[in-house]
């Protein structure tokens, strides 16, 4: 925050021609890879995220079997490519601390007690970063999860809302998550009305965090709708290739 | 801490209590265990606090050195925060590189201080670019009954306020150091609350026994001026969209009374 | 991956069809899966590429910084290459450190760049004996369906062919980044084409049964003028001297097919 | 040792205003943790060490498990705040070897043989470091191990002797350790007469060693009848509380 | 290659006094660690490398035991002190690599299948690095599985070929691989014409390849000589002994 | 080394030899085994010998770089020492960083040749506060038969008395290496004697089988005038305090049998 940098105009809109309430496009791809038992894909703004599941299979280390649930593991990583400067592809403490809360959102929407002595391992992988990587990376790990066939209590949806320039935005981009002054990601279920994920860093009273937070569920139902068709997409895509192979 | 310590029917005694406003170790749902705050025990580093919340006894140390800033800060210093979950703390803990719970609770801890400007960073800058105070903020849990993010934020916050850091002189481009000290400039004085949700009820600073009973927690610290500047949901559980506006009202409230326990004109 | 994750069964038909000259999936022995390539993907990555071979889907991401020569190298830039074996690409790969498949398929992709001296290093010096580009190659295998070092090596070919640098000036011995890009200095175009020993039987881009069959497997680099720059066996078996001969004989008609793919004028 | 620092005087005072066979203050408690099964504090000079003990409990993992008797695990540990320049959290190879040594000292005063299959785990943290951290450590850990209610063949006394300026003296502090002339950390059970660490390091004849060591034990005697006073302090006022539980 | 180094002379004389198809001098040494059950060394030029195998013995860890063969580990190591600049102990990639490829050129030489959920671990110190480590490596190796007993289909021999000032050259030593024009490593089994081992860097036409591909096959079978003789030796040794002993 | 490799038959013979004086392998209880240096076998590090105790076989290499001294020594040369126990030494050690035991022999070895000050560190000093010399001892354990302190630390002497470091010039803060070497600075000659009490009764340079009937060992350091510049007990036994001062007088003397036979004039 040493430069100024404008991120909101005159007229209302962002640096990326947004309206402070509107979402970024954002692309969904379901089963898009042959080896994991569920995967998928997303494209929101530049972010570029691929998500897998493998599971319900058999724990290594046997050990760390639950005796009455699925054992859900979850890693969030950032390719060494996806950001400005080459990370390091040793995790890092931010993609440890991330891999815990997004584990811990996703966690509620699984029926995880169908499948004790198993491990269900959630791959999150950021192609490219463009800001909001780890709401747009539960988005897509809940697909992955449904596309594995796992029975979930509802899908999770998430986005972030925050503050730049003094308006209260949604779905920040990277330069707003960098130079605004506030950042609230959110994980939401929509059906159940069930927040898994809700961080806060930046600055704000308790009046703009309830606005922001409000537009960041807002955002998430949103998004919920787009699952839902990219689901949907999915289906139908696979019901018309057995009808034509049927027909043959 | 996965592992459940306590038994099935301890858990549903806490739980059902809970449900009835009462807890099993007497508080009421919006009180806190009782707070000790001790300031400077560790001579050799430039601050340090210890702080015991109920039988939670976390320990801060912070050192000073000069190092340098980041490429994209140039005239800023540095804060770095760790936490280590000492094995004499826990049962449940082991020593080895930090856990995923040891990473979130130094980060949580890094983010009330770094995103309420506690410090100001850029008189921490000695020659731009070159050479600058590094802060590294050591949280050194010693034993673990429970709630280790506020008695942390605590805890580091009381060891800010009692930092202190050599003088020096920059000639030809070399630091000398020079006798005396000067006050680390503390400018904000954040606290963090943690709430927890237990059969649909929220508690403040949930003790060990009812961590391991909570549906979830909800993080919030606020900063002096009554603004929020960090939150962090944890646990497997979810919330509700209802039950997070009435922490946000409760956590200020109770961060008020957190920060007048260290900071005399809170 | 020694662990066969096939059946016997299986495993007796592969190698019996390939016997008879033909393969599982239809394929003559010496055709190469159906592949496609894209490149520039990565907007935020100096260079990129994806490439399907087949089912296996490899990407490349080229990050370049500013960093010190090779003391025995004062005036070269410096090339390294990383594979990593992400866990969502194949069952058997597991999180942590690369293990010895990653540690073989990011040597022997270098090794091909590296001899053929596909990187014009001397035209990445910025200060000799101080400060020159590193080219960070990154091999990220997204989906692993077998012959990932062919796989590879042509995605790093087709990122490095869309590779640019920053424009820079030096002032005073510092560097400043202009504005602008200019094409990574790549003058030679090495391939990497893998073929496999199964029942004494030559086939070329074995698919990931075909290698759990294989007794063995030789990867020939060769570059634009036909020279071979690198070489690897691979595999717990051998290969006859006759076969070697043959070999590079079917790669060095192999390896042009596949370069006409990222160059035209191969 | 390239500055000549004085470190004692012509009347045979040493810089912390001790004569030379004189012990640093020295405060004992017993039973300060909760989640320890013992627990015990010391302060030496400056010196601040905790140490406690859990077990003996299950062991991990288990093919550790020895089968005629406890496995005795120790790990001595330095907080980054201890010292004058921080230290990174990692084992250094100086903990290691004194984790070492410490076990070694330790072990056989613990009647291990009657816990077979189990650890005892042992974790010394050096809150403040002053000079002869390993030898106070061993002082705090003996305590804690009693404080578990383990049965001990003696209390382990440690204390270190050296050569300061020409003189032998007692109970180096941080910079007699630093820029003395030899430092002779010893570790002794007074009613078995036996010694469990003995290192040196600096420069003796074997004359002068001789006397240093003497000299060690005395001290190691006199620490040895402050453990057993704390010990006493700490279940008199146990024994107080039951008392005034009764009375109620 | 940035200066101009002259690796053959006009008389076809190597800077070691070489002719271009001319091994360097080998010694080969065969049992001479008493801890090891199979141990051998070797001198190729200033390579001076050890070998030593353990087992078949039980598998550590467990889980890694293979139940239709003994599991064969490998590792190639360099001491710090075997080259010019001193190399971190921790194993680099590049050790990695040659670990891989060595356990492939001699695995196909064992009969595994006798030692089902056992594990035969060769360790290979290179003492001294004079270029052509690794196939010094597998030709020591090979006599250390002999002097450890295991059945084999055959001896490995190992030798590197390549192409220096133009010409087509045996056994490259360390200038010659550094600065010559290519090198190509095999590890052949002369009875069964096999090759296990097979890289290659630098840079060579087809024909080049082919050439300096016979010569490294003819290097190999020198080689493989030698390793005979060397297993003669030690047992007409054993054999002398024994008879010694017998006549007291 | 814990487990019992040697049954308890064979453990309870050693030690009842060793009570009526005598010992398995035949030796006296104040016998060293047989001892075998050699010296500059490594042609390419800077020193090098191979002691061979009995069967027990230690190499030591040195190697010479120039790095920065420690900022709290800033003309003074840096010594840094390390232990290897590769895994073909014994089959009790293990590949991976070094363990308690290697890292104890480091230490003890080193603490000999710096507390007796053997190495004129001063003398190493290129440009004081920015470059000198930095000596690396490798000890690599080639076979443990027992005993490895005082193979090392012979083999270390050995090394550091046939160790040459390359001359230079400083030109302009720059150092040139020039042709030719000087001998390394040796001005002390530390040699090591370890004792083992078993049964009751000291025994000098214990062998694997008595390391692991023994009941402690106890390693004393002495330099080139008879004074002692390291101690160092092992083991999960005692010592009485007579046996201690006993075997200060033992080491003593065996220390100059040993020194003998590195330097001429011991």
């Amino acid at each position: 925050m040493t430069k100024e940098v404008r991120l909101v105009n005159k007229k209302g809109i962002r640096t990326d021609g947004r309206k402070p309430d509107e979402l970024r496009p954002i692309k969904l791809e379901v089963g898009i890879l042959s080896n994991a038992d569920g995967s998928a894909y997303i494209e929101q703004g530049k972010n570029k995220i691929l998500a897998a599941v493998y599971g319900p299979r058999e724990v290594h280390p046997r050990h760390l079997a639950l005796p009455d649930k699925a054992l859900l593991r979850c890693r969030y990583h950032m390719a060494p490519f996806s950001v400005q400067e080459r990370k390091s592809p040793a995790p890092s403490r931010r993609e440890v601390e991330l891999s815990k809360v997004i584990r811990e959102a996703l966690e509620p929407a699984i029926f995880l007690e169908r499948f004790p002595r198993t491990s269900i391992d959630l791959f999150i992988e950021v192609l490219q970063a463009d800001g909001g990587t780890r709401v747009a990376g539960i988005t897509v790990a809940s697909l992955a999860l449904a596309d594995a066939g796992l029975p979930m209590r509802d899908l999770v949806a998430a986005c972030a809302a925050g503050k730049a320039d003094g308006y209260i935005v949604l779905d920040l981009n990277d330069i707003e998550d960098k130079e605004g002054t506030a950042d609230v990601p959110v994980a939401y279920m929509p059906s159940l009305n069930a927040v898994g994920l809700l961080q806060m860093d930046g600055q704000l009273t308790p009046e703009e965090f309830e606005q922001a937070f409000n537009l960041a569920i807002e955002g998430c139902k949103r998004i919920y709708e787009l699952q839902k068709q990219a689901l949907k997409a999915k289906y139908l895509a696979i019901k018309e290739a057995v009808e034509e192979a049927e027909e043959k | 801490m996965t592992s459940s310590t306590i038994s099935r029917i301890r858990q549903s005694q806490i739980a059902q209590l809970i449900t009835s406003g009462k807890r099993l170790d007497g508080r009421g749902l919006m009180d806190y265990r009782p707070i000790q705050i001790e300031t400077g025990i560790i001579e050799k580093a430039e601050g340090s606090a210890r702080v015991r919340l109920g039988k939670t006894e976390v320990m801060v140390g912070i050192k000073i050195e000069i190092g340098e800033p980041f490429s994209d800060r140039p005239d800023e210093g540095v804060l770095t925060t760790n936490a280590e979950f000492v094995p004499l703390a826990s049962p449940e803990f082991e020593a080895g590189p930090p856990g995923e719970d040891s990473v979130e609770l130094a980060r949580v801890v890094d983010r009330g201080i770094r995103e309420s400007k506690a410090i100001d960073l850029e008189k921490l800058c000695i020659i731009p670019g070159k050479k600058v105070f590094i802060v590294f903020i050591d949280i050194y849990v010693l034993n673990h009954d429970g709630n280790l993010i506020d008695a942390s934020a605590l805890a580091a916050l009381a060891a800010l306020t009692n930092t202190k850091i050599f003088k020096y002189e920059v000639k030809d481009g070399e630091v000398e150091i020079k006798s005396g000290f000067e006050k680390l400039p503390l400018v904000n004085f954040p606290v963090a609350v943690t709430l927890a949700d237990i059969g649909g009820r929220l508690v403040v600073d949930p003790w060990l026994d009812e961590e391991e009973v909570m549906n979830a927690r909800l993080t919030i610290s606020f900063d002096k001026d009554g603004k929020i500047c960090a939150m962090q949901k944890g646990g497997s559980g979810t919330l509700s969209p209802q039950q997070i506006i009435e922490a946000v009202k409760i956590a200020k409230e109770k961060s008020e009374e957190l920060r007048r326990l260290v900071v005399k004109e809170g």
